[in-house]
């Protein structure tokens, strides 16, 4: 490490030529997945699925069974390796966060790539040891009497929380709840006003 | 491995740079396409790309932003895989391409058990030199099984091309104040963790 | 506490660079003069010292040179014991001047108790947010006393400005197969600990 | 950490300054003190002790049994807080070797201040744990019956290696060993050859 490394953007040149130069780059793949992902893969889906558990109770119930069938049921991806989807049901006692210690695994098809503060080091540190005084730095103080349930994303299930809806937001459509569904609040370090 | 990139429990951090100022690099978005390219196109699975990013050099990985992590390990993976050579790589960016350090043995997973749900589980008292998914704060500790996983590939062997066995993963409920007795806030930390890191207590 | 200095038995680390290739920097031994003033104008003791640098932010910690480290700790001690402002300490370096994380609290020693030379011992237990010098490779381990060593202050009320008190350390001796099984190289691993983290076993 | 910091050297002045407007810092201080360090700690003072252990039974054995009263018999400091000093004797089936896990502990007024690598972060994680591997790399393969001790400087204790006299000096007297002792091979990375 004594030597400067090449800009960071130029190493990502060079390797996008070593995969061009064994013929393994398809034409116009960068540009297709990249916007396939913006397209696709965006925290409005988790939100959609939010807000119908909220208005619908037969998927509700469907959702907290296998969550991984209701997203395909909803017509999102999962990719390959992300074999469950678990929903996480927060409830006036008992509050859900997700984090992954080891790297940064999310369900990024269903909640959106994860933001920068969940993949800083600060964030997988603490969250598991200090799970209540990093909500509460976040701007989420929860009651004392609220039992914090954090989930470490270690092996291949991904995770995502069902937040609870707002008083204010009873008899809402679908539609309108999923615009206020944020990436934060199914990470579980939000609520949803 | 007990590497630097196994965070849970460690003190010393701070505050979480939360809401985050946007800054987006132009060239992350080819990263991660090239990432994802090469585990279509069979060259290596992820558990392999995880284990890469694990053998960084530990200060090289702390200071490294995300995505700087993904493009260090995908191209060590080319150079392990044979598509192009460490050399080559550094020629084209025109200066050093820090890569990963080499890669050592893994391990195959323990003999098949079973657990079941609400029942009380030890996660082994074990070390490895290669990839896991254990992290480091959960080893020796009891918690109990909440809910069980279909079969995914074990990574202690996957992260290192060997033949892969699938196995399930348990959820397992922990209680942080027997994860860091007298240092930790209350809370019920759950860790997806593969049947071969548990034992019966 | 767990912190990134902790780094006995961590993993990815490379080659020793060794033989070294001379580097010392102009600044150095003023650093390490200013460092021993400190400590005998009676400004802070060893372990506030110590414990100064373990609160520099991981990534500052892992990256910076050694005298770098004492740099900060001592910069930091000064400010917090009122000597200096950080933003004076800023303003005559030109610029921005990192210092370590706050200080949190400290803990008293246990109940006197002692070992004989002979017995095993086990290191408790215990996690602590403050500073402390059980690494943390020792932590729950049974080993053997070899030998026993005059009072020191205890590091964990020393390091934070408590009153000090004064306890017996005992070298033990651990196998390294029992602290790290199938993941070591066979040695004997002597550490010097202190009274109050050790119990009978 | 975003902003880049000042130059150490600036920094370190700076943190001179500091000191002298309290009037904590006597006149000198940094020159004398630097001087009294390169002039007295250094690690001739550990070699003149080996050297004489292995010419002097006597002395050996007061060594071994209380190495501070062995240093300073022949004159040599150490600092308050290194309220003891320890030497630890190999022989030829067991090897000792020390490091500071958590810093970078020495008795550096005994055997000269801590080399670079000694300090750096590789030794102090790997020696632990990879002790035989890690002194092969360093040049220094021992045989497979050898016992290895590591000796980690976690309290306030000091510890320096004796090692094996070489075969070939037998008879040479300890201004001649002294000479050939090295720091390396007090920290016990080397042996005397």
């Amino acid at each position: 490490m004594n030597d400067i490394p090449a800009p960071p953007a130029a190493r990502a040149a060079a390797l996008k030529e070593a995969f061009a130069e064994k013929g393994l780059l398809p034409d116009g793949f960068v540009e297709d997945f990249t916007r396939h992902g913006e397209e696709n893969w965006i925290s409005r889906n988790g939100a959609r699925m939010v807000a119908r558990a909220w208005t619908d109770g037969a998927f509700r119930a469907r959702l907290l069974a296998d969550a991984t069938a209701a997203a395909l049921e909803m017509g999102f991806e999962l990719p390959k390796h992300h074999r469950r989807l678990v929903a996480l049901e927060n409830s006036p006692g008992i509050h859900n966060v997700i984090v992954c210690t080891q790297c940064s695994c999310t369900a990024f098809t269903i909640i959106g790539g994860a933001p920068d503060w969940y993949k800083d080091l600060d964030y997988r540190a603490r969250v598991v040891r200090q799970a209540r005084s990093v909500l509460e730095e976040m701007g989420l103080a929860l009651p004392a009497a609220t039992e914090i349930r954090v989930w470490d994303t270690s092996a291949d299930s991904r995770y995502m929380v069902l937040p609870l809806q707002p008083e204010r937001t009873k008899g809402w459509d679908a539609e309108a709840l999923a615009a206020i569904v944020t990436q934060d609040a199914m990470i579980g370090v939000a609520e949803v006003r | 491995m007990d590497g630097m990139h196994d965070l849970g429990g460690k003190q010393g951090f701070g505050r979480i740079a939360y809401p985050p100022a946007p800054q987006d690099e132009s060239w992350e978005p080819l990263v991660r396409a090239l990432w994802i390219l090469g585990v279509r196109k069979g060259l290596y699975n992820m558990d392999e790309y995880r284990h890469a990013i694990e053998r960084m050099a530990p200060v090289h990985y702390l200071g490294a932003p995300y995505y700087e992590r993904t493009l260090t390990a995908v191209a060590t993976l080319l150079v392990e895989k044979g598509v192009v050579t460490a050399q080559r790589l550094a020629a084209k960016a025109g200066g050093p391409f820090p890569l990963s350090r080499p890669i050592g043995p893994g391990r195959a997973c323990a003999r098949a058990q079973s657990f079941a749900i609400g029942e009380w589980v030890r996660v082994k008292n074990q070390f490895t030199s290669g990839h896991t998914r254990m992290p480091g704060y959960i080893r020796g500790k009891a918690g109990v099984v909440v809910a069980v996983s279909p079969p995914y590939p074990f990574p202690d062997a996957a992260g290192h091309g060997m033949a892969e066995t699938w196995e399930p993963t348990y959820d397992v409920r922990f209680r942080s104040e027997d994860l860091w007795p007298d240092s930790s806030d209350k809370a019920l930390v759950h860790v997806g963790v593969f049947q071969s890191y548990l034992e019966k207590t």
